[in-house]
């Protein structure tokens, strides 16, 4: 009844469509000052993730994406706007109407260690899903899963502590594909993993988008991966994304002033590249969220800001998203950062 | 800039300083000239093993490495490479109970670091040789000022009193980019964010002007905007005091804009080294042109699948009769699987581990 | 104030009516119900419960059913015995444990580490109430050193000696092993490293920088285990016969002399509200990393 | 090790009191008053003449019932309501470990000394409140173990994949949290031996002619000047096995918890 991966749904209609998400925290104040206190980690995101895409939302440490990946997975309720899986709004279910949902968006996560249960072998962990949605031949499936991401079926019965990094979050990702869905939410699928074995997985998750045609919203640092693989990039600064555009557009016509800083401060390991590249070293670190910031929320460390001589729109007003289909960015000087 | 007024005044304070480093405060940074050269660090033959539960772990085997006056290296591996293990075995802070560390010698600023009694040692770290490390977090005392974190190092090694101290920290403050020094001073570590931390560290690591400091994945905790803001910062202080840098990391692309010298490590030996823009380039051992081919890279527009290494890197408690990349070597011969290859030259001041050292670009 | 709620509900639980042991076994029906509504007995629960707290709250704790004496009085004329007694052994124990737990941790494997575990691993099986027992035996019975009970009036802090040992043995291992394993932690931080990588003495770099932070999960456990000292007070108080709160309530509770009880009780969840107070206090000026 | 044998061999003890007891606990015998060891009685006798050793025997029985039995009680209901309050957190949290932090505000003895004259002292009664008393520390540990276990990033895959709030903590939360809880669990037996004991001591305990560990040796405090083995030989005995079951514990945590392994 409900969306599965095979359901036919209107044609161009996104798989995923998240309007205005906002998500906040209550902050923990001193003992003898308890108040209501709240931080936004995601301010109003929207954006839609087409079947076989793969989206990529780029952004450091505090800028709200795994809150936002958090709540696109409905693990936890966000406090503002909707995501609509399928075009049905997430918000509107039921409990058992959501967990047949559920079978459409899974996630692959960051820490293969902390996200597979060291008491449970990976044939228990692999048929936790399709036992919890009564799936029949659970067995073959989990040594089709193993198969499926390059793992021996022997391995079912072996525990997490058993193996290496890599072949850990091959499980992961097997566990998420368990019950066929059509999206993956990938949270820093490779960063903890070892250099020599990311580009195995990378390889991994290329190989199953194309073969599976699923849809992927990839949660990264990393840019150098997120150019290899993804479709649509989007940069999110402070709980807000501040360009989206498809992936030539974002990494070879950057119109953010952030995006472009961030893109000079990746290091390449070529010699006569890095001696010869423009580096622009932003002043400060990322706000914390906690704090308010009038205008544009990137002002404080903007290094076009001072080079245009303070403008004071910068700090007065806040920058609508802006622009074509294809490419859109916050900033009230695109047109200098282009130049 | 700031800081470089700052140490020009204090050039002529009460600074004890050896012969080396004189030479290098006049403004003469050795250039890098090949062997022979002068060397700050020269490890011959490092060997660790960590006994653990009746088990034997060799993280590294016979390590030889030089590193010279002012000159920049990058100790590169992934994690259970070694890297880090050997850094910490030349200046003894392994825990005693479970490693044991053996080398032929270890010669830094002409002290055999091998024979040098416990008290000798201390007297030349963080005064001739400091460190620091990758988590700006727990490095640093929880329930000390930063003030007081730093002052320590100049009371302990120049003798300074407490006032002279806070003087020389505010100056070291400045110098690493942290404004507003006498409230800074008297602020705790958790009121600081991760980079100020870094900074922090790095103030106290050169408070006392040391010919060499090693660097442990010091950006590895911090984002890539404020990476890059510190390696400026290490990559401007060591022009500034001419002393030697041992960057160790796992990320390539640092080493490109900083290390004038690479050496790579794998499963606890030293794989290849030469310089980095030869090593980046053209690498002769095929575990760092694997490494180099798989990273995908933000300047270049190339999509699909990646030039992968297969396999994972051994388990360290495994003895591996050849090489210990053989397993998942493309270009592994028969005797591979049987001898371990030694350095061997492949050009000026460049060697590498391998059999077969095949010479393709990367 | 959940405290006096659970005190108050479950010492009106307990079976046997204290108009009984007042009046006696026969009461006529009148006497009895004089006597409740003189002690509010007939009012409904809550508002007893009320009417009893704000008495409590202007410091009247009632008057004992049995003496007729004011609850206060007999608990301030007894609470010195039993402060004292928990000081001291506090005391004695923090200053031991806390030492060889040092001595044991910073030089682990020694012979000082080697013989601090054995006498901690011991120490802690000796309960207050045994302990006490086996000093009577050996200092008063064999040696004759010191009295094996009696009260502070008789033999001043003499009585002391004994009773604050018994209830101190205990916890000085008690705080030895956490002193102990809490330097081995921390000896393993960061910080240490980074320490040692300064060039300080290891004297330095144990008093400056482990010691401080070793103690905070210390003084945790101080905080935690007061109402243990205090359950071993009580005890220890019966075994020497030392005229204490511990002794009070006991008493109290075999004559189900309801306002001392209640009183009495009282006093000493308020005495480990007061020490987790102070440890938490302690806490927020030690470690800049909690704000009050 | 040596604790394992040892509590091993107090459990033996307490299972097969009455093939090991060389007489009858409660044959009295008023000709055979404060015997020296001997053969026939190798802990003597007490003021009526009964053997001790076989009241030791017998007493080990009522003293690890009341021990385990309510190490038992204590932990379900701790854990039950530690995990409750972690796992959920908010305003369950706060409940329940208030409640906790009220019960651990009285010294355990006066909460055991008040259950007592509440519930009147029984075997059963015992157990019930010595658990009772337990309760806060089990909840404290479950509840910050499963604070931990919940931030792992199994708990939220167990969610994406639908899985129920129960069935996370069933397969999830407690197999995850039980390290930790055995060796506290393994702590407090003996921790219940004492407040038995002490309980006992102080006459609210078990009930004589039953003898039981803390009252044996409360019993032999009125003869201590004149036969001090009375109080002597049960106390070292009761000491024993507390030390057992305290290396028992310590060996339990250096196998069950990694970070102490040093």
């Amino acid at each position: 009844m409900l969306p599965v991966s095979e359901e036919k749904a209107p044609v161009r209609a996104p798989l995923l469509e998240v309007r205005n998400l906002t998500v906040r925290f209550p902050l923990r104040a001193p003992v003898f000052a308890r108040g209501r206190h709240q931080i936004t980690a995601v301010d109003g995101v929207s954006f839609s993730i087409h079947r076989g895409e793969v989206f990529a939302l780029v952004g450091e440490s505090g800028s709200g994406k795994t809150s936002l990946a958090r709540a696109i997975v409905w693990v936890r309720r966000p406090d503002g706007g909707s995501v609509l899986f399928n075009g049905v709004d997430l918000a509107t279910l039921n409990g058992k109407q959501l967990r047949m949902s559920r079978r459409g968006f899974q996630m692959v996560f960051q820490d293969p260690y902390s996200s597979l249960d060291p008491h449970q072998t990976i044939g228990r962990i692999l048929s936790e899903p399709l036992r919890v949605h009564r799936v029949s031949n659970v067995r073959s499936r989990v040594y089709e899963l193993l198969t499926l991401v390059g793992l021996e079926p022997a391995f079912a019965a072996r525990f997490p502590h058993e193996f290496s990094g890599g072949q850990l979050q091959r499980v992961g990702i097997a566990r998420a594909l368990a019950l066929k869905p059509a999206l993956l939410v990938c949270d820093e699928p490779v960063s903890a993993l070892d250099v020599s074995i990311r580009a195995q997985v990378i390889n991994l998750l290329i190989r199953l988008q194309r073969e599976l045609g699923l849809s992927y919203l990839l949660i990264a640092h990393d840019l150098g991966i997120v150019r290899q693989i993804a479709d649509v990039t989007a940069v999110m600064y402070l709980g807000k994304i501040v360009e989206i555009g498809t992936n030539d557009n974002v990494f070879n016509h950057s119109g953010h002033p952030y995006t472009v800083a961030l893109m000079s401060a990746v290091p390449v390991p070529n010699v006569t590249v890095e001696r010869n590249r423009k580096r622009i070293i932003l002043v400060g670190e990322i706000p914390s969220p906690g704090v308010t910031i009038t205008g544009c929320r990137f002002h404080t460390r903007c290094w076009l800001r001072t080079r245009l001589g303070d403008p004071e729109i910068c700090t007065s007003v806040e920058p609508p998203l802006e622009g074509r289909v294809d490419h859109s960015i916050a900033c009230h000087f695109t047109g200098e950062v282009m130049r | 800039m700031d800081y470089a007024m700052c140490w020009t005044l204090e050039v002529g304070g009460d600074y004890r300083h050896s012969q080396a480093s004189r030479r290098m405060l006049s403004g003469v940074t050795p250039a890098y000239q090949g062997t022979p050269r002068h060397s700050v660090l020269r490890v011959e033959n490092l060997s660790v093993d960590f006994i653990r539960g009746g088990l034997g772990l060799h993280a590294v085997r016979q390590l030889s490495y030089e590193i010279g006056v002012g000159e920049a290296v990058a100790l590169v591996g992934e994690s259970g490479s070694g890297k880090t293990v050997s850094a910490l075995a030349v200046l003894r802070l392994l825990p005693s109970r479970t490693a044991r560390v053996s080398a032929t010698s270890i010669d830094f600023d002409g002290n055999d670091l091998t024979r040098l009694a416990d008290s000798e040692l201390r007297k030349l770290r963080g005064y001739r040789v400091s460190m620091v490390f990758q988590d700006p977090l727990s490095s640093l005392n929880p329930l000390m000022t930063i003030g007081q974190q730093i002052s320590e190092v100049l009371t302990t090694h120049l003798g300074l009193s407490d006032s002279q101290a806070a003087v020389r920290t505010q100056q070291l403050l400045d110098m690493v980019g942290i404004a507003g020094h006498s409230r800074r001073m008297r602020s705790y570590p958790h009121e600081f964010s991760g980079g100020m931390r870094q900074r922090v560290m790095i103030a106290m690591a050169l408070a006392c002007r040391p010919a060499l400091l090693i660097a442990d994945e010091p950006t590895t905790a911090l984002d890539v905007t404020v990476q890059a803001q510190i390696m400026e910062l290490l990559a401007n202080l060591r022009k500034e005091f001419g002393m030697a840098v041992l960057l160790i990391t796992h990320d390539i692309g640092i080493v490109a804009g900083f290390a004038d010298r690479t050496l790579v490590m794998y499963s606890g030996r030293l794989v290849e080294s030469g310089p980095t823009e030869n090593v980046l380039a053209h690498p002769r051992h095929p575990y760092t042109l694997g490494l180099l081919r798989s990273i995908p890279r933000v300047d270049r527009n190339r999509r699909g699948e990646l030039p992968s290494i297969r396999g994972m890197p051994p388990n360290p408690y495994d003895a591996i009769p050849g090489c210990a990349f053989a397993p998942r070597c493309a270009w592994a011969i028969p005797q591979c699987h049987v001898s371990s290859p030694a350095l061997e030259a492949v050009g000026t001041d460049w060697a590498a581990a391998c059999w077969v050292k095949p010479n393709e670009a990367v | 104030m959940g405290c006096s709620v659970l005190v108050f509900l479950l010492i009106h639980f307990a079976p046997g009516d204290p108009i009984t042991s007042l009046i006696g076994v026969y009461p006529s029906v009148d006497q009895v119900a004089i006597m409740r509504h003189q002690l509010g007995l007939d009012q409904p629960l809550p508002i007893q419960y009320l009417l009893w707290l704000g008495r409590v709250l202007h410091g009247d704790l009632g008057t004992s059913l049995l003496t007729h004496t004011s609850v206060a009085s007999s608990i301030l004329q007894r609470l010195p015995t039993t402060l004292l007694l928990t000081a001291m052994s506090m005391a004695w124990a923090l200053l031991i444990g806390i030492t060889l737990g040092i001595a044991s941790g910073f030089r682990r494997g020694g012979f000082i580490d080697t013989v601090s575990r054995v006498l901690s691993i011991i120490g802690i099986s000796v309960p207050p109430f045994l302990a006490g027992i086996i000093l009577i035996l050996i200092f008063s019975v064999q040696l004759n050193l010191f009295p094996p009970g009696g009260s502070l009036d008789q033999y001043g802090l003499l009585a002391l000696v004994l009773p604050s040992l018994a209830l101190g043995i205990e916890y000085a291992a008690v705080v030895l092993r956490f002193t102990r394993a809490s330097i081995l932690e921390v000896l393993e931080q960061g910080y240490i490293r980074t320490a040692r990588a300064k060039g300080l003495t290891p004297r330095a770099v144990e008093y400056r920088h482990a010691f401080g932070n070793a103690l905070l999960p210390v003084l945790t456990v101080v905080g935690l285990r007061t109402g243990t000292l205090l359950s071993g007070a009580l005890v220890t108080e019966n075994v020497f016969s030392l005229p204490g709160l511990g002794t009070l309530l006991t008493g109290a509770i075999g004559l189900r002399d309801y306002p001392l009880v209640l009183g009495t009780t009282l006093v000493m969840a308020f005495m480990v509200v007061a020490v987790n107070l102070a440890v938490d206090l302690a806490y927020g000026l030690i470690d800049p990393r909690i704000k009050l | 090790m040596a604790g394992l044998l040892i509590a091993i061999a107090a459990i033996g003890i307490g299972l097969f009191a009455n093939i090991l007891a060389p007489h009858d606990y409660a044959a009295v015998d008023v000709t055979q008053r404060f015997l020296p060891p001997s053969l026939g009685h190798p802990f003597g006798t007490d003021e009526f003449g009964r053997d001790l050793l076989s009241r030791v025997i017998f007493g080990a029985r009522t003293s690890l019932i009341v021990a385990l039995s309510s190490t038992l009680v204590g932990a379900t209901l701790g854990v039950v309501l530690g995990v409750t309050a972690g796992y959920f957190g908010r305003a369950s949290d706060e409940a329940i470990m208030r409640l906790m932090d009220i019960m651990l505000a009285f010294p355990s003895i006066v909460l055991g000394i008040a259950l007592a004259t509440v519930l009147g002292p029984s075997i059963s009664n015992l157990a019930l409140i010595i658990g009772f008393i337990q309760i806060p520390a089990f909840a404290r540990v479950a509840r910050s173990s499963t604070l931990v276990v919940k931030a792992q990033e199994y708990v939220v895959a167990a969610r994406t994949l639908g899985q129920s709030n129960a069935g996370i903590m069933i397969r999830h939360v407690v197999p995850n949290i039980l390290g930790p809880l055995v060796v506290l669990a393994s702590l407090t037996v003996p921790g219940a031996i004492v407040t038995e004991a002490a309980l006992s001591f102080l006459g609210l305990g078990v009930q004589p002619p039953t003898p039981s560990w803390g009252n044996l040796v409360f019993d032999g405090t009125r003869f201590i000047y004149s036969y001090p083995l009375l109080v002597a030989l049960p106390g070292i005995v009761l000491s024993i096995a507390v030390l057992g079951f305290n290396l028992l514990g310590d060996g339990l945590r250096d196998v069950l918890d990694p970070r102490s392994r040093r």
